[in-house]
């Protein structure tokens, strides 16, 4: 029984594999970056004590599941670069980049200490990463850039950097695609006026994510200060016709809210304020988030877009203008941090791979799906379609698996 | 004077719990080690004796890990858990026994830093507190 | 079910404070049932006892053990050679647990580990609440089913008194007028007629103004020719 | 029974030695009683050398293994697999974390790693010879009938998928529609009570209006949203009232009446709940499109406390708001009234531009979307819990985004909470596969680590029966409580709470867990 191939790692891919594996089915999942789990790896688990539904820990259960299958074959660092077929199966190859270590890593992590580079070459896998294995970025490693240092080698005491590593192409036939690029967020500091990427202390909702993942706090980029007046901005690069992309990314309110939860939770003297057009909390029958806020006297829902953020020189605090609700004064707020929620944009939904399975982009940049497509096998699931949070990924995903016919003629 | 080597147990669900525990660990987080882990299949099979006996055995510091409330693997485990906890901690406040010693803590299979927080928090208890009747070691 | 509450801890370790030797009674009955004195709630008392006493430096021996029930000597019984072999028992039984120990065994001391409260039922896991005070005379086929002794805080027998409102009792707004369940019921039950006719003054001499009851069945009892050993005399 | 006990001692390739001295682990362990075998092990994971491991097994007659390695679920394959081979009771095999638990977490402080390793082996050795030998059975599943209660666009979704596992499906419909679907359609028929596990349910339904009993392997929960249903106070005081689906119905039957027609989110908007979702919002954005470009001059408002008109919904915000829809947001501290004298004249302050509009209404629709009435009984029936909403509330998360906690009961579509029919319909079709997945099965697993009740103990106080999230506490025939070790899941939550000591979890006795922790305790480190 040939394979079925998983093209992206993400909640819906890994969603999808592993409903495919439960069934029976053997999957090659092709993931780019070098974890499993796509953006739920970086993003942070938001309840404290009771569970927030934002569905992270699924994909990483499911993802650390898919690595112990026997039936499922998981490459990362690896893209797809070309696919030929149609109904009857496709011919895929596959190319895997080198990492330069080998398999005989524990993950002791002496070597990212000892790298001379800045901002290091070798790397864990990101974010809270299951299989420990590094990788070394070819572009930065001065063993490559200059041929000299051989640090890591010498620190290693496995033995397990192999500078000789060298891209593997691996051809796979698969009986269907599953395409589950996922999606990317919308790159903030085109935002200029709200002063991503000038100002240290603006950070996104993605580095604010992946910040709080790892170290379960959040820091002032500038001081490394504990922020105690933190500003959310809501719809950054979404539903905006200017800059961006002109649709609602649909889960930033959801995350954003629950990161909000979760940062007074840590510490209950943070004031915060929520800065948005609408609040669209997906399912909160009943209205949670607003309840709950209310209740806190140190939050405050801002139904105002701030038309410009700017640093109070010497302090690396940021001010804030914005309109009040009714337009009729304007206020400037200072913050020791802002975050940005930043909007979301698919990824890869057109590109020759794309294209070569017949996936097309809606007028959006959403990949399409249609009934003509499934017909030919490929199955395009997730974020890549349309907007959608963890937990919808991994349901619709389910789905596709189970369309997904295993067995000749039958389930 | 702080004692140095200070006796804390932690009873540790073997879903969500143990695994915030374990990927602590392969995220390369260093860790007091005192704390002593003992694994239950969910923290409602907890019970408040076997806190105490812990604590008569002992135990400078107790701590019961589990899943989320609402995300329990057994639905509502981790809430009868932080309940017995909280049962036990009623008993040692009436009996004039600090009762920051006990304490419930929940944790996700994606969450790195939770684990080595706890441990922190509950050493530091521990250290401050000293054994229970100032016993020596 | 009789219903009781654990004393406060710190109020029992002062009691068993100067004896060297306790032993911890629970009963595997009501209290049990109530949560308050049976195997768990006596062994977890124990413990914590002995985590006092480990944090004071003080040197006592307890111990736990549970009957099935512990007002009836032949259970108590039982365990003679374990109480008696102690400075002082804990009961973790009702009143009449505690009692019974005391009765049985005059010289020896026993001390009362709970408190009781009251004839009551569980409303829902953890919850109990009391709905008779065993008055010794029942009138409730004439309320709906519905004590208005335990149930009204005034024990009103002819409808509610001036201070209920909306459904409310005066004394606690927290609390269903009795009345006015009664009133639900019986129109319910097609009976409203019945809320018309007067109970007379309740004669209270079957309650436990006229001090200690005993109920007896003479047929259930054993005459002197049945009974065995020290039953006899 | 015999206690010999086999310790192995994994290096984890390198990674153990440059912490902790295996040597001397390996030296505690043999002078330790009942310790008949020790071996180091340069990996577990590999499965080489467990090959050795069970000859040296059986030469020993070991009956009972202490393994130092690491994570469980990463190692118990292999080693359950070769001690199965050796004859040894896969209960009886302790796997140790050592790896994540002391090594990993203590490489910078080897003493008090080293000790602290030692420590964990002693109690894992006071543990192991405490341990009894458990048993897994199977039973039969009498039946492999998967019953889908409610037939919509999700029930029916889900008997296409269950049915292709060559399981038979059965649909059950409240109302009289036809739908086509594989495996048996039963009209008018409701789930009203049931008893049993997954794999063995005994369901209590009513067809018409007689009584029947259904057995079923699963059960999926289809019971839709409570679409034609409008309840509260506004929608009972103003005129015109309609909820949502009703008036797109009547709008593509091009029957709704003349005049201006208003938009509105809650039929109670000063009460507790809101309970709009954004589905809600995405088909009411549809429908006054629709309104609008059906009949261009017609007057439509939409009011809103939040609006949720969540990802691609939005461009159909942005469509609407540029073909003449009037957008009006409230809140609850000033919610639309209606007139009383004039029920048909609706007064409404607009938060966005601080104005008063008094609105002449045609009709007046209303989004949201209640749970369905059926959700009760359901919940009841099957014993599962339901959302603060009345939806039916999914277990766990780690149980996948479609089941209840209750081992095979999934639920699915707009019995959790209103959603569009294309999710519906996924929903449908994922929770059918793993119903259809879960009665293919045919076998039902149990036993090995449940509790049991020592009756003799047992006040019967019911305190277990109303813990249990599984139903598997029951009171049997001795008065007694008993479990069903089908249902039993080997939580434990029963034997924690349980007043009288009565119940107890193998694996997990008092006696067990309290000697691990007193060993624990007792190293000095």
């Amino acid at each position: 029984m040939k394979p079925v191939l998983v093209i992206g790692g993400g909640p819906a891919g890994v969603a999808a594999a592993k409903s495919l594996v439960d069934k029976g089915a053997f999957i090659v999942l092709v993931e780019k970056s070098d974890s499993l789990g796509g953006r739920a790896r970086e993003w942070t688990c938001k309840g404290l004590v009771e569970c927030r539904n934002c569905g992270v820990c699924y994909s990483i259960d499911r993802a650390t599941e898919l690595l112990t299958a026997p039936s499922a074959e998981v490459m990362l660092l690896s893209n797809v670069v070309s696919a030929q077929g149609g109904e009857e199966g496709y011919s895929v190859k596959i190319k895997s980049s080198p990492r330069y270590v080998t398999d005989d890593c524990i993950g002791c992590g002496r070597c990212v200490a000892i790298c001379p580079v800045e901002g290091k070459a070798i790397f864990p896998p990101t974010g809270s990463g299951q299989p420990r294995i590094h990788w070394i970025e070819r572009e930065k490693c001065l063993h490559f850039k200059k041929g000299k240092c051989n640090a890591c080698a010498e620190v290693c005491p496995t033995k397990a950097i192999d500078y000789e590593d060298r891209a593997r192409n691996v051809t796979r036939n698969v009986r269907a695609v599953v395409y589950a690029t996922g999606i990317e967020p919308v790159e903030a500091c085109e935002m200029n006026r709200l002063g991503c990427g000038r100002y240290p202390n603006v950070i996104s909702s993605v580095d604010a994510e992946r910040v709080l993942n790892e170290k379960g706090r959040l820091a002032r980029p500038s001081d490394g200060k504990p922020p105690k007046k933190i500003g959310v901005v809501q719809c950054v690069g979404s539903r905006s016709v200017k800059v961006g992309v002109e649709y609602c990314s649909k889960f930033c309110c959801k995350y954003a809210t629950k990161i909000s939860q979760l940062l007074l939770d840590l510490d209950p003297e943070i004031n915060l304020d929520f800065y948005f057009m609408d609040l669209r909390t997906l399912y909160e029958p009943q209205d949670e988030f607003k309840t709950w806020a209310r209740a806190k006297k140190t939050v405050k829902l801002i139904r105002s877009m701030p038309a410009v953020i700017y640093e109070k020189p010497g302090t690396g605090n940021l001010l804030v203008r914005v309109a009040s609700e009714t337009d009729l004064d304007i206020q400037e707020n200072e913050y020791d941090l802002v975050i940005l929620s930043v909007g979301m944009r698919p990824q890869d939904a057109s590109g020759e791979v794309a294209r070569s399975l017949g996936i097309s982009p809606d007028q959006m940049g959403f990949a399409m799906t249609s009934a003509d497509l499934e017909k030919k096998r490929v199955f395009v699931c997730g974020a890549v379609t349309q907007p959608m949070d963890i937990e919808e990924s991994a349901v619709r995903a389910m789905a596709i698996a189970a369309r997904i016919s295993t067995k000749e003629g039958g389930a | 004077m702080p004692q140095t080597k200070p006796k804390v147990i932690g009873f540790c669900c073997e879903r969500h719990g143990m695994d915030a525990v374990v990927l602590a660990a392969r995220s390369g987080k260093q860790l007091d080690a005192s704390v002593r882990l003992l694994q239950v299949p969910c923290t409602g099979r907890v019970d408040g004796l076997h806190i105490l006996k812990a604590l008569e055995d002992g135990a400078d510091a107790v701590f019961v890990l589990g899943c989320l409330e609402k995300n329990c693997y057994y639905d509502t485990g981790s809430i009868e858990g932080r309940k017995r906890v909280g049962y036990v901690k009623q008993m040692l406040a009436e009996l004039g026994i600090e009762k920051e010693r006990v304490e419930m803590f929940n944790a996700a299979s994606s969450n790195s830093w939770i684990f080595p927080e706890i441990v922190a928090k509950m050493v530091d208890v521990a250290r401050k507190l000293g054994p229970i009747g100032g016993e020596k070691r | 079910m009789i219903v009781a509450k654990r004393k406060a801890l710190n109020e029992i370790a002062e009691m068993l404070a100067p004896y060297k030797k306790v032993t911890v009674i629970g009963c595997r009955s009501c209290v049990a049932i109530c949560l308050a004195g049976g195997e768990k709630e006596v062994k977890m008392l124990v413990s914590a006892l002995k985590v006092k006493n480990k944090k004071e430096g003080r040197k006592q021996q307890i111990e736990g053990t549970v009957v099935e029930r512990q007002c009836e000597k032949e259970w108590v019984q039982e365990i003679e050679d374990q109480i008696l072999d102690s400075d002082v028992t804990l009961s973790m039984a009702c009143s009449l647990g505690a009692q019974t120990i005391g009765d049985m065994y005059p010289k020896h001391l026993t001390f009362p580990g709970l408190n009781t409260g009251m004839f009551g039922v569980p409303e829902e896991q953890g919850v109990w609440s009391e709905k008779c005070v065993g008055c010794g005379n029942c009138i409730i086929h004439t309320t709906g089913g519905i004590c208005p002794i335990a149930r009204c805080a005034k024990s009103m027998l002819n409808g509610p008194c001036g201070g209920s409102a909306n459904r409310k009792c005066e004394v606690n707004l927290e609390v269903e007028c009795a009345w006015a369940a009664i009133y639900d019921r019986l129109k319910i039950q097609n009976r409203l007629d019945l809320i018309e006719s007067v109970i007379q003054a309740k004669d209270w001499s079957a309650s436990h103004s006229g001090g200690r009851r005993v109920f007896v069945r003479e047929d259930a009892k054993l005459t002197p020719h049945q009974k065995k050993g020290k039953g006899v005399q | 029974m015999k206690s010999n006990i086999q310790v192995l001692l994994c290096k984890c390739c390198t990674e153990m030695p440059k912490v902790i001295n295996i040597e001397r682990l390996a030296k505690l362990a043999s002078e330790s009683g009942n310790v008949l075998s020790v071996m180091i092990l340069d990996g577990l994971c590999d499965g080489k050398e467990l090959g050795d491991v069970v000859t040296e097994a059986k030469m020993k007659e070991i009956d009972r293994a202490v393994v130092l390695a690491c994570q469980k679920k990463d190692v118990s394959p292999a080693v359950f697999k070769a001690y199965k081979r050796a004859g040894v009771n896969p209960y009886l095999v302790e796997i140790i974390n050592l790896r994540e638990e002391v090594v990993l977490p203590n490489a910078s402080d080897k003493d008090r790693a080293q000790a602290k390793a030692e420590n964990k082996l002693l109690a894992a050795l006071a543990r192991s010879r405490l341990l009894q030998p458990l048993e897994r059975s199977s039973e039969e599943m009498k039946t492999r009938n998967v019953v889908i209660v409610g037939g919509g666009v999700a029930g029916q979704a889900a008997a296409r998928e269950a049915a292709k596992y060559g399981v038979h499906t059965i649909i059950l419909e409240k109302s009289a529609k036809s739908i086509i679907a594989p495996g048996v359609v039963m009209p008018h028929a409701t789930l009203v009570g049931g008893k049993g596990y997954g794999g063995s349910f005994e369901l209590k339904i009513k067809v018409g209006e007689s009584f029947e009993s259904l057995g079923a392997a699963s059960v999926v929960i289809a019971s839709g949203g409570g679409w034609t249903t409008l309840k509260g106070s506004l929608a009972k005081a103003v005129r015109g009232a309609m909820p949502l689906y009703e008036f797109h119905q009547k709008l593509l039957a091009n029957q709704i009446p003349a005049g201006t027609v208003v938009f509105m989110d809650s039929p109670d908007p000063a009460g507790k709940t809101l309970r709009v979702q954004d589905y809600a919002w995405e088909e009411t954005l549809e429908t006054a499109l629709e309104l609008k470009k059906r009949r261009p001059d017609t007057a439509v408002y939409v009011i809103f406390q939040e609006m949720r008109a969540t990802g691609l919904s939005e461009l159909a915000y942005k469509e609407a708001a540029e073909i003449g829809v009037a957008f009006i947001r409230y809140d609850k501290g000033a919610t639309p009234k209606v007139d009383p004298k004039d029920p048909a004249v609706l007064t409404v302050k607009d938060l966005s531009y601080g104005e008063v509009l008094k609105i002449r209404l045609g009709t007046m629709v209303f989004a949201s979307i209640p749970a369905s009435q059926d959700n009760l009984v359901i919940a009841e029936a099957l014993r599962i819990p339901m959302s603060l909403d009345g939806g039916i509330r999914r277990g766990s998360i780690q149980r996948g985004p479609l089941s209840t906690p209750k081992p095979g009961v999934f639920v699915c579509g707009s019995a959790l909470f209103p959603k569009s029919r294309e999710v519906a319909a996924a929903e449908g079709q994922a929770a059918g596969k793993l119903a259809g997945e879960f009665a293919a099965q045919g076998v039902i697993e149990f036993g090995g680590i449940v509790a049991q009740v020592t009756p003799e103990k047992c006040s019967a106080c019911l305190t277990c029966i109303r813990t249990c999230p599984y139903e598997a506490p029951c009171i049997g025939n001795a008065t007694k409580a008993e479990i069903r070790v089908q249902a039993c899941q080997g939580c434990g939550m029963c034997v924690g709470i349980c007043p009288s000591k009565a119940i107890e979890l193998h694996h997990y006795t008092d006696e067990q867990l309290m000697t691990e922790s007193k060993t624990l305790l007792g190293g000095d480190f």
